[in-house]
């Protein structure tokens, strides 16, 4: 079974882009986090932070002609396959010019033209749909994959087995990444999960990797592996990583829960670990100087600044625009 | 009496079947801890045996809803937000609405499925239909969608009570008014509509939330002279066909209000039975308001747009009260 | 013009369609070997990769529809009865029939997904349900149920070549007749409702395999004195309100035929549609002829009992056409 | 993990009654094979001669508290849970003396009284009524036990992975049987199915078992082992029994299919180990003597005949029988 190179690393260009990337998506969803507080989106969001090296190390391998599917945590994944963050947020403000028209808000960011299928406000939702992007890959036989992210709390779908058989029988370029964060809304992973979840996979005898998943170099090791597995027609490989969220499940909890789920001593522990800490020892290691990071956390701030100002400022979405995009207009 | 919100209403309800008869069980994704308070205080009082999270499976856990109610349980299944039935929907459709029947009535299913359900607050399609009409076709379910505190509870109760499977679905967290419940054991039967408001120009059947805005819409309606009267079915099965039926006797005129999609909604079934019943009676086209035939997209400008409020009421009523309009204009 | 079953037809129309089209495939259950028939031969002709056999996976299966759709096939997927739609329901309801609208239009879906359905075939309740109204409720779907081998094939052919999400429900292996075929590219547009018979008295308007029967009653009542015109929408989505309408203004009198259960039938959408937009023109209650609201029985008495025949079309019509009959029975 | 004592044999009256029961069954459907053959019976056949051995292993093990779900392919485990062989064909004709009154039919035998949930037409469907049954049987705390009967191709129904998923952390007394005869319908099974099914339920870590299918002593010993193990309240269990079926799929097959999908020497090799001969050996090399055979073989016979004549004989099904069935009359 083909096994990480572990002494693969990526060279400090690319570090430095995924930690950007990474940094981007903190900044941008502490943002998010302070809108939603101040009663400035309509709908809720649920934040990647603490998440960011899983979607920031896999996405890396991937170009806008590879689809990926992403979960209703999907912010992260979105910017992490290159989606516009303007855009993006335009959409969870509802207005014209988001991502989505308005139509879809923070669950649903999509951008079609960067293979970026959605993010999907059913668990589980897209298993099916990366599956179906993978064999649309097999059938075109170009090289493209598919990568379908999901939480540990989707993998208790039947779905998810029954992507496995089918993308091990047809050998689909499908690569799913698991990002265990420990929680399922509110239930604690052992207390809905049961065994290891690589073994689920490993039933299908395809490749199972287990790792760091707030360690962004760890990530991509592990994906680059699996994707290029996928884009030389050898089928599909799992991988788990093992992360957490830092924020609640959904920003709007602290209005409805009344009583905490999880210790603080938990989320303490995972705050040491935080994925941006690592990334920026891994670039520091690697040379690159304080001042050329600083210079990127500068970037991003006036990135982030920005693009919210400008997202806030635009048209409210085009009530027209529902009928009109409802069904293709071109139907034979 | 006592006074209450909809999902304290609720709450209550659940406790006082769980403490009535032991083989009551409950189940569902997070309902320890309960996301709309619902289910609170469950789990603490009657333990982890009869009230338990579950794995996010939602096609095995209305199997096993099915499988343990056959078996002597009275299984309330709650599945969170009505779009997740549709994940579980195969053991809905082909297995619960259906095993009686095809066992010559060897097996009852006392199954509660419980959910929020509709439009309305910036959650988007996945989150947000109205999934009535489709258990109103399946032919073996009951289906209720109360509107007030007193009558969501008493349903409740009657459906936990029952032997057959109903699909009970609050529309809950849309801004419902306190309301007062009747002390002791309350319980509501099936299949009697209640009427909020009598009138003697115009009945008005308004589902689940459209109550609010159908009573709105009478006021308003009042102050021009047309005397609206509003019904809410409670249970759409069984329907009160008789009961709209002497309503639209009385009035002549029908406008049902539906915050489901128009095709094949209840207010069309409810319209068509009119229009077969009472066709004697009536002076004027039967007026669906209702959602058209899309999903219900996310910005709150664009929901809005599409979703039934007082004025969509009004203007139906507009456009087939001219006569009346006009008499009672004369007369003031 | 070649003389084809109904079976056949769809055959053609599916070899039509796969050379025409590289981009289109087809997947399902046991398609290999067909065996209804219609897509056999496929394999053969267009090879593993546009024709496969699956697993029993119904759920994976409608939601890879989904992605390989969005990334520009033509996907049709054979779900062999109408009932194994229930298990693949949640991506057709929430994927399928949403994800354009929520992504603002970015996505198209070129989807079929075919089945036989409904009863007479004492099959018993779990292979025999009529699922169109469901269907039609969703919002985001065509739905096409032909009665003829030539409709089906235009029909199936029009389905395939659209840019819109489409369930395609033959009512195969029910004693279809043969019937004539025009040669050439034969595609029947949506939304076009076709008249089997004219009449002056009464509409029928029958839907699918109701189209035989409803025939038949025609020919008994015109013995009687009553003149029927015969209306099959063949598309409920997008449905020929005009087609509909236009008749009962000519006739006066409308009874809908409909295989499905009554509750949110079709039958029951369209005697609203007509009780609103053609009350003016009405002289009589509206009738529908459905199967009552059960599982369908196994028995063939049992299920005979409960299907709609001509002679319930015959009892419905003797309901509201009295005065016709009298005018009639006088001039003879 | 537990093992099978292998050095556990049924005593001689056991095994005789295994040999009986196993002989019920065949001549049973070989009479129904002949009945399909005269179009004496209404609907279809799915006949289980080839994998009686399978269920009466199995079923020895269970008393009438026990629960099993079965399958499409149901008259075996029906007559091995010890059903009653006339009112099985009774429902199969159609009568009102059938088990369930003529509603079901031969997909849907059920038999609640004797634990027999009944047979299925969903595949697949068994997987949450057998796990709502473990779940109520561990509720009940009296040591009863659910038995899930699959094939092969049910496999691949996500909900397998569910209830796997369920049952594990529930500890539910849970066994899973899969009857792998090397065929989902038309589909050999390395066609459909992934990797080794046993590896999926090993992914639970939970006792897996692969016995010969044909051998009844073997399937016997591995079940028991199971099935204590659930009583103890130990938790599930997976069983692959190995087996062949020697019909075809469905008897209506020869009218359908226009190519053979299996070779005459894969039957003839199959042939050749018919659990009957199998177990006719076992009798023998335990000391059961011929005499006591043939007197056995005579019974069955006798009983075949009489049954069957007398099933034959009976009212047709009584059509006031589905209004009274479709729901419990006592409604809280
Ligand atoms: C089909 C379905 N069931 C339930 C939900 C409600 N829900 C939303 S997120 C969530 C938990 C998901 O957990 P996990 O997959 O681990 O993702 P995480 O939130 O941890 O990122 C649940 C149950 C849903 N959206 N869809
Ligand atoms: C949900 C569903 N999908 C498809 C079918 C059609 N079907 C009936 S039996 C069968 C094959 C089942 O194979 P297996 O589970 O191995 O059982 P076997 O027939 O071999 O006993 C299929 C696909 C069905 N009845 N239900
Ligand atoms: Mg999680
Ligand atoms: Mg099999």
């Amino acid at each position: 079974m083909s096994l990480v190179n572990e002494q693969a690393v990526p060279d400090p260009t690319t570090l430095m882009q995924m930690y950007e990337r990474m940094l981007l998506i903190r900044k941008s969803e502490e943002k998010l986090g302070e809108l939603f507080a101040a009663g400035e989106l309509p709908g809720g969001v649920h934040l990647y932070i603490g998440q960011e090296a899983s979607g920031v190390g896999v996405c890396t391998h991937l170009n806008d002609s590879d689809a990926i599917t992403s979960t209703h945590r999907g912010h992260g994944h979105y910017l992490a396959k290159g989606g516009e963050l303007r855009a993006m947020i335009a959409e969870i403000y509802g207005k014209a010019d988001g991502v989505c028209g308005g139509m879809g808000g923070s669950m649903h960011v999509a951008d079609v033209s960067k293979g970026i299928l959605g993010a999907n406000g059913i668990v589980g939702g897209g298993f099916g749909i990366a599956a179906g992007a993978a064999w649309a890959a097999r059938l075109d036989n170009e090289g493209a994959v598919a990568v379908c992210f999901i939480g540990d709390g989707a993998a208790n779908q039947g779905t998810f087995m029954e992507a496995l058989n089918i993308a091990t029988l047809w050998k689909l370029p499908l690569v799913i990444v698991c990002e265990n964060n420990g929680w399922s809304e509110y239930s604690a992973t052992e207390t809905v999960t049961a065994g290891e979840l690589g073994d689920r996979a490993r039933a299908f005898k395809i490749p199972v990797y287990d790792v760091d998943g707030n360690d962004v170099v760890a990530v991509w090791r592990a994906a680059g592996t699996a994707i290029s597995r996928a884009r030389s027609g050898d089928g599909p490989s799992f991988i788990e990583t093992r992360t957490y969220r830092l924020r609640g499940h959904t920003e709007a909890e602290v209005h409805f829960l009344s009583e905490d789920y999880r210790t603080e001593a938990e989320i303490a522990k995972w705050s040491k670990r935080d994925p941006l800490d690592f990334a920026r020892q891994q670039l520091r290691d690697a040379g690159v100087t304080d001042d050329t990071i600083a210079a990127a956390e500068d970037r991003v701030a006036e990135q982030v600044t920005r693009d919210a100002e400008a997202a806030a400022t635009g048209d409210a979405a085009d009530p027209g625009d529902v009928a009109r995009h409802m069904f293709h207009q071109e139907n034979c | 009496m006592v006074k209450r919100r909809l999902i304290p209403a609720i709450n209550d309800a659940l406790f006082e079947e769980m403490e009535r008869d032991d083989k009551v069980v409950l189940l569902g994704e997070d309902v320890e801890i309960s996301m709309f308070g619902d289910t609170k205080g469950l789990r603490e009082r009657f333990g982890p045996d009869r009230v338990r999270n579950t794995p996010i499976s939602e096609a095995i856990l209305t199997g096993m809803a099915v499988g343990a109610a056959s078996r002597g349980y009275r299984v309330i299944l709650h599945m969170m937000f009505g779009n997740f039935m549709y994940t579980g929907f195969d053991a809905i459709a082909n297995q619960l609405a259906k095993l009686r029947l095809m066992t010559g009535g060897q097996m009852a299913f006392p199954v509660t499925i419980m959910a929020g359900f509709g439009g309305g607050r910036s959650i988007a399609a996945q989150h947000s239909d109205a999934p009535y009409p489709l258990f109103m076709n399946l032919g073996g379910l009951q289906v209720v969608v109360p509107s007030s505190p007193a009558d969501a509870k008493g349903l409740l109760k009657t459906s936990i009570r029952g032997n057959n499977p109903t699909i009970f679905l609050e529309p809950g967290g849309r801004g419902g008014a306190m309301g007062e419940i009747p002390d002791g054991d309350h319980l509501v039967p099936m299949g009697q509509a209640r009427t909020f408001r009598e009138g003697t120009d115009l009945t008005i059947v308004a589902i689940g939330a459209m109550v609010k805005p159908a009573l709105k819409a009478a006021k308003q309606l009042a102050k021009q002279g047309v005397e609206a009267e509003v019904i809410d079915p409670l249970t759409l099965v069984p329907l009160d066909e008789a009961g709209v039926i002497r309503s639209v006797r009385k009035t002549g005129r029908l406008i049902v209000v539906d915050e489901a999609r128009d095709m094949c909604s209840a207010a069309s079934h409810i319209a068509a039975v009119v229009a077969d019943q009472a066709f004697d009676a009536l002076q004027a086209p039967v007026k669906r308001v209702t959602v058209p035939n899309v999903a219900l997209p996310y910005a709150p400008n664009l929901e809005q747009s599409v979703f039934p409020d007082a004025d969509d009421i009004v203007a139906a009523a507009h456009a087939i009260c001219p006569t009346e309009f006009a008499k009672k204009d004369q007369s003031l």
